[in-house]
């Protein structure tokens, strides 16, 4: 070894060293702040397909992980959030995805209070056409209102549709396809929630991988 | 050097050599997080804070740094930067850094920053470097704001939207002028429109003056 | 008509134009003959390739047939006086080769009598002579190929036999509108032209020949198929070709008779053919036969500029104002004179300038419609369709726009034979003849420099070499000489020196 | 006498630039009267906005350019981009969205590219695209037809123009109830619901071959392109390539499975697919020089439409196709550049 290579190597280690340090000490500064933020974050993006229910502790505590097949619209993972008040369960929270959109799968979550009535529902991720079928976002359109305390038998299933194909709801201005797509997968969710209640709310959370 | 010196180097960044305008460096975050001014401005800050700190550690370490290891150690040194600069934003400016998503770490990416290390940091001093980086990054980010603000505005309808990513609190409209807009400005291919306008606007103002100096 | 004796590949041409042909206009009259003009002016140069001489003085008597002007080179044909008269003059005078501007030409004052230089009175027995004597007969006539290219007929013949002939192609196809010499000329001499072309089978020593005439001319072919028939030899073929212009180039004429392409750059006798004019068979006919070199030739005059159209038979250096008086003159809208047809006509400044041996249509128009300004190209491709050398001329017309030299060749823009079929598609009233005419000046000229630079270069490099060559030869001298002192010893040296002190004394 | 010189050849050019364009514009005329017809007379007003957009651009880029507007003016080549861009947009569009198209494909499509001859991408395309990405929602409100939709709504010519000028409907009427699927979305939506295509054949928007009227106006079509070609304005090349192109992946696809393909006739039928091949990729300027070039351009476009309807996410992807073989052509030319006569053959052969 000659001494410029390890004068090279020692050059190269030190600064490695110092930037190492550096980027530990901004790790060690910021990672509460970065947690807390991204439970935040989580919270506040679920919480408004709950509507105004109310319920104790946090909802991400009690996580359903279910791989398919499961039932639920998808062919991916679903996740399901649930909400207990004393013990008692009040809604729960589905993660899953819309298949038929015009661009992909569209992930949506969908919330349904313990009777079956909808709690809410929000666009998690879809890359429909901007300006057309992204009016499922409540940003852009409030579409998806019309589903507030709908539930299945209000109207019934075949009302599950849109008027289009001769359902309660409306479609978006100068789109059907996407709607379609969403509309269909609230439906399975519901009838998925329909029949699974029970087992719902009984399962055990799933073990955190992290 | 002079003041004159640092001045002129403040001008070359922001005008003469605007890395965005003349050598139409860091094109990728550029073109992608410039849909609203707030995201323009956030990875505009980002990119000059790395900016200005790199050029200042590189001319700062130029003494030690062999030419055969100078391209890995700019690696390391940006990287760390940028890193820290992720770990910040995270921290204090989590809707921000969402909305900017992977253009924040892609910042090392940036060969605005290596470019200034290369070409200007490693030989000249921890000042000058300082004023460098500072007009570059000014440059750049002056640049990513006008872009931005230019194409929320003629996209959406609105000035200034979504200020809440960047100082939180209550979700805020902006000045909304229009409700809708021309969406094609929000759009990848606005991007490109934009800039290639930007461009022919600067090259015509300098040939404007050009031409007044010349008469 | 004759039965087919040889069997012809059939081609077809790429692109090309149906043109109105007005030509009627000026088939209805007979071959007219005009009186002998009071002046002629003869252009000493009515051929390509090297420049004649003149033979004759100023005052000089001449008479008709008489030798004027020879050419020294090795590729020429010579003038002879149309008619008899003094030679008043031998100075500049616009011709019509040069659009009017003037070229060294010989004046003949007429003295009316037409006497005849003399010749010979029997028609010679060509098939008896050896071809070469036959060639060298031809060259004394001075003719020239008639269809407008004016090649030197004879020197043409000459190249030809050296070549591996298979194809004598006689050209009566006259695709160009207004022009009408040909088809009268086979109308009513079709027995000349078969004669003609006896004869130069016989020269060439060649065993077929086939006379190709345009469908639009039914009158010429019946006539030519008459006359083949009189002559009952069955070497002689008669074919009749679509009415396409430009089916009478001579390159698009072979292909679409053999179906061979004329190699860029190269001739037709390269693939094995030979092309001549029907009125070239005639003129060799009348001189080898009646004695008469190429003193007259017919033309048409018509466009709607001339009272009367017609067809003329005029001596060669009449000038044609006078020819225009005698087809009843100009009418009031003639704005513009064209020697030549309306698509590769030359336009002349004056009607001063002399029939000459070229001219196979004066044509006398109107302004033509106003066309609006040149607009950008659309490239709508209308050019490189009708292009019978398919070029794209809407990419030449970009790269002679942008002086490209390399993309200009290789586009072949040297290819281009100027047909005009372009132009006269082109929406957008481009002149792209003319910018093609101009580009390829300029590609010559940028040639030009480069040969003269890479001279200058040689030059300078041969003298630079000249110079270091002297250098080492006097060092390698001066070398010799002191080693030489060296070995002699000081003695030597002073001698040396003394004798050089005495040189540079001197 | 003196005469005036000019150079060869001294005869006059037939054809003009002004006379293929109003040629053009004449052969879209049963179509646009078919698709008044059928849709409405909203196509009228989107035309004279159009127009109106893409003759104030010429004269505002020629003017600033520093060249003779009345030249560019009286080529009526900004007309007919003009009318073609009108005849892509649904009948109901707001006069905003038309001008804008017009304008960006006049100004930067044309104008930025050095104007008429040197743009190169057809701007009409270029306008489309511009305004389909810009206002997605207003380009995807097609009327229903005249015909064959039971409960069809209907404005009057006063409502479209009301339309076209506010891009508000009337209060009585809601967006749902005056547009329809076109037969294309109808397919694409069909096929993406698992319906077989007789079974989306089977609804009301649907004809013999494509969509109610549609069909008509494609027809109508047809018969404008095949006089222009009998004209030889246009040349067969670029249509037959087009229909080529669409036609043979189509047919392959829908012979293997019928069931979820739609058939050959189907795809000609509905969308730009007839306009395309017969007034929008023969624009000379932008397709390919020689008559192979074209051949290979219109397969190149007509393959494009089949892939974009069938694997891509929009419905039609007619203006997309063209501006992608656009970009294509300048190597498309490369490569089929004619042999020059007397060129590259063995001079000897025989």
């Amino acid at each position: 070894m000659t001494p410029g290579v390890a004068k090279r190597g020692t050059t190269l280690a030190a600064i490695a060293a110092i930037c190492a340090t550096l980027v530990a000490a901004t790790y060690q500064l910021t990672a509460a702040r970065i947690a807390a933020n991204e439970q935040a974050w989580l919270e506040n993006s679920l919480k408004p397909a709950l509507g105004d229910v109310d319920y104790e502790g946090s909802i991400t505590a009690a996580k359903l992980v279910l791989e398919p097949p499961h039932g639920l619209p998808g062919n991916d993972v679903a996740i399901i959030y649930r909400a207990y008040s004393g013990g008692v369960p009040v809604a729960a929270l589905f993660a899953v995805t819309a298949r038929g959109g015009y661009a992909g799968p569209i992930r949506i979550l969908v919330g349904i209070e313990a009777d079956g009535a909808i709690t809410g529902v929000r666009i998690l991720e879809h890359r429909e056409t901007p300006g057309l079928g992204d009016g499922i976002e409540e940003s852009r359109s409030d579409w998806v209102h019309q589903f507030y305390g709908r539930s299945l038998g209000d109207p019934p299933v075949t009302g599950w549709n849109l008027e289009a194909d001769g359902g309660d709801f409306d479609q978006l201005t100068g789109a059907t396809v996407t709607p379609r797509a969403v509309i269909k997968a609230i439906r399975e969710t519901l009838i998925y929630f329909d029949t699974n209640r029970e087992e719902i709310f009984d399962m055990p959370a799933t073990a955190e991988s992290l | 050097m002079t003041s004159g010196h640092f001045i002129d180097r403040l001008q070359t960044g922001l005008w003469r050599e605007n890395p965005g305008l003349v050598q139409l460096l860091g094109l990728c975050p550029l073109l992608a997080v410039t849909s609203t001014f707030i995201n323009g401005f956030g990875l505009g800050v980002a990119t000059l804070g790395v900016l200005t700190c790199s050029s200042v550690l590189v001319s700062a370490t130029r003494r030690w740094i062999l030419a055969e290891i100078r391209v890995p150690i700019y690696v390391l040194i940006i990287a760390s930067l940028v890193t820290c600069t992720e770990l910040i934003f995270k921290a204090w400016f989590p809707a921000l850094d969402r909305s900017l998503g992977i253009f924040i770490p892609l910042i090392v990416t940036n060969c605005a920053i290596v470019a200034r290390a290369e070409l200007f940091a490693s030989r000249n001093g921890v000042a000058a470097s300082f004023f460098d980086g500072l007009g570059m990054g000014t440059g750049f980010a002056l640049l990513l704001m006008a872009i931005g603000l230019f194409r929320e505005l003629i996209g959406k309808g609105s000035l200034f939207a979504d200020f809440h990513l960047l100082f939180g609190g209550e979700a805020l409209a902006g000045l909304v002028i229009v409700d809708g807009g021309w969406l094609l400005a929000v759009l990848p291919p606005g991007a490109f429109f934009s800039l290639a306008l930007a461009v022919a606007l600067k090259n015509y103002l300098d040939g404007k003056r050009g031409a007044a100096r010349r008469t | 008509m004759a039965t087919p004796a040889a069997t012809f590949d059939l081609g077809t041409l790429h692109g090309g134009l149906r043109l109105a042909a007005h030509k009627s206009s000026s088939t209805g009259l007979p071959i007219q003959s005009p009186p002998l003009p009071p002046q002629l002016v003869l252009p000493i140069d009515q051929h390509v390739g090297d420049p004649a001489e003149p033979l004759v003085g100023i005052g000089e008597r001449v008479l008709r047939g008489q030798l004027l002007a020879e050419s020294s080179g090795t590729l020429g044909a010579p003038v002879h006086a149309s008619s008899s008269g003094k030679v008043v003059a031998i100075e500049p005078w616009p011709v019509a080769g040069r659009h009017g501007e003037p070229a060294p030409c010989i004046v003949i004052e007429c003295d009316g009598d037409d006497r005849a230089v003399e010749s010979w009175e029997e028609p010679i027995p060509y098939v008896e002579l050896p071809a070469d004597t036959v060639l060298q007969k031809i060259l004394q006539g001075g003719i020239v190929g008639l269809g407008g290219a004016v090649y030197p007929t004879a020197q043409k013949l000459m190249q030809a036999v050296s070549c591996n002939l298979d194809h004598l192609i006689l050209n009566g196809a006259e695709c160009e509108p207004y022009i009408s010499c040909d088809d009268m000329l086979m109308r009513e001499r079709a027995q000349d032209i078969v004669s003609g072309v006896q004869i130069l089978l016989h020269a060439l020593q060649l065993d077929g020949a086939c006379i190709v005439v345009e469908s639009d001319k039914p009158e010429a072919i019946r006539q030519l198929a008459v006359a083949m028939t009189g002559a009952a030899d069955d070497r002689l073929t008669l074919r009749q070709i679509p009415t396409i212009y430009p089916s009478g180039g001579e390159d698009q004429l072979v292909q679409l008779v053999t179906g061979r392409e004329v190699p860029s750059g190269g001739l037709p006798t390269d693939i094995g053919c030979l092309v001549q004019n029907v009125g070239t068979a005639a003129a060799i006919h009348d001189w080898l036969q009646n004695g008469e070199p190429l003193i007259s030739r017919i033309t048409t005059i018509t466009g709607n500029g001339i009272a009367t159209p017609m067809n003329i038979r005029a001596r060669i250096g009449t000038p044609i104002s006078e020819l225009a008086k005698f087809a009843g003159g100009y009418t009031g809208n003639a704005r513009h004179l064209v020697t030549g047809g309306p698509m590769t006509g030359k336009s002349v400044s004056t009607d001063r300038v002399p029939l000459v041996k070229a001219t196979n249509c004066i044509l006398v128009m109107s302004e033509l419609p106003a066309t609006g300004p040149e607009l950008p190209c659309i490239r709508c491709g209308e050019c490189a369709t009708v292009c019978p050398v398919q070029l794209l001329p809407q990419q030449i017309f970009w790269y002679a726009c942008a002086d490209d030299e390399q993309q200009l060749r290789a586009h072949g823009l040297t290819d281009c034979i100027e047909c005009g079929c372009c132009d006269l598609v082109c929406p957008s009233h481009i002149p792209l003849t003319y910018d093609f005419r101009m580009a390829k000046a300029r590609i010559r000229e940028l040639a030009d420099e480069k040969a003269r630079a890479q001279r200058a270069r040689r030059r300078f490099e041969a003298r630079n070499e000249r110079l270091q060559r002297d250098q080492r030869e006097r060092e390698a001298e001066l070398a010799r000489q002191k080693d030489q002192a060296r070995k002699a010893g000081p003695d030597a040296i002073a001698e040396i020196m003394k004798r050089k002190q005495r040189d540079d004394g001197d | 006498m003196e005469f005036e010189r000019r150079e060869a050849p001294h005869m006059a050019p037939t054809a003009s630039v002004a006379r293929i364009m109003q040629q053009v514009l004449l052969a879209l005329v049963p179509a646009a009267i078919a698709h008044v017809w059928f849709f409405g007379p909203g196509l009228i007003f989107n035309l004279a906005i159009a127009a109106a957009a893409c003759v104030g651009g010429e004269a505002l880029m020629m003017r600033m350019r520093g060249r003779p507007v009345a030249h560019a003016l009286s080529d009526y080549s900004a007309v007919v981009t003009a009318a073609l861009l009108a005849f892509a947009l649904p009948s109901l569009t707001p006069w905003w969205v038309t001008a804008s198209g017009a304008l960006f494909g006049i100004i930067v499509a044309k104008h930025l590219y050095g104007g008429i001859g040197f743009n190169i991408f057809n701007p009409a395309m270029a306008g489309y695209v511009a305004v389909l990405v810009a206002f997605p929602m207003h380009l995807n409100l097609w009327v229903a037809p005249r015909m064959g939709d039971i409960d069809y709504q209907f404005l009057t010519t006063l409502q479209t123009l009301a339309y076209t000028l506010t891009g508000n409907l009337p209060d009585a009427l809601s967006y749902d109830e005056v547009s329809r699927a076109t037969p294309l979305d109808a397919m694409k939506s069909g096929l993406n619901d698992m319906l077989t295509t007789a079974e989306i054949r089977a609804l009301p928007v649907m004809g013999d071959f494509g969509g109610v009227g549609w069909e008509w106006i494609g027809n109508f079509i047809a018969i404008g392109g095949f006089w222009l070609m009998i004209r030889r304005i246009i040349r067969w090349h670029i249509p037959a390539g087009v229909g080529a192109g669409l036609l043979i992946p189509a047919g392959i696809m829908w012979l293997i499975s019928p069931g979820t393909e739609p058939s050959p006739g189907f795809h000609m039928f509905s969308g730009a697919a007839l306009l395309c091949a017969f007034f929008i990729a023969t624009d000379p300027v932008s397709a390919a020089a020689s008559p192979k070039g074209r051949l290979i351009y219109g397969a190149g476009i007509g393959f494009l439409i089949y892939a974009i309807r069938t694997w891509g996410a929009d419905v039609d992807g007619v203006a997309y196709a063209v501006l992608l073989m656009n970009m294509a052509v300048p190597a498309i030319d490369r490569v089929t550049r004619p042999r020059i006569v007397g060129h590259g053959k063995d001079p000897t052969t025989r």
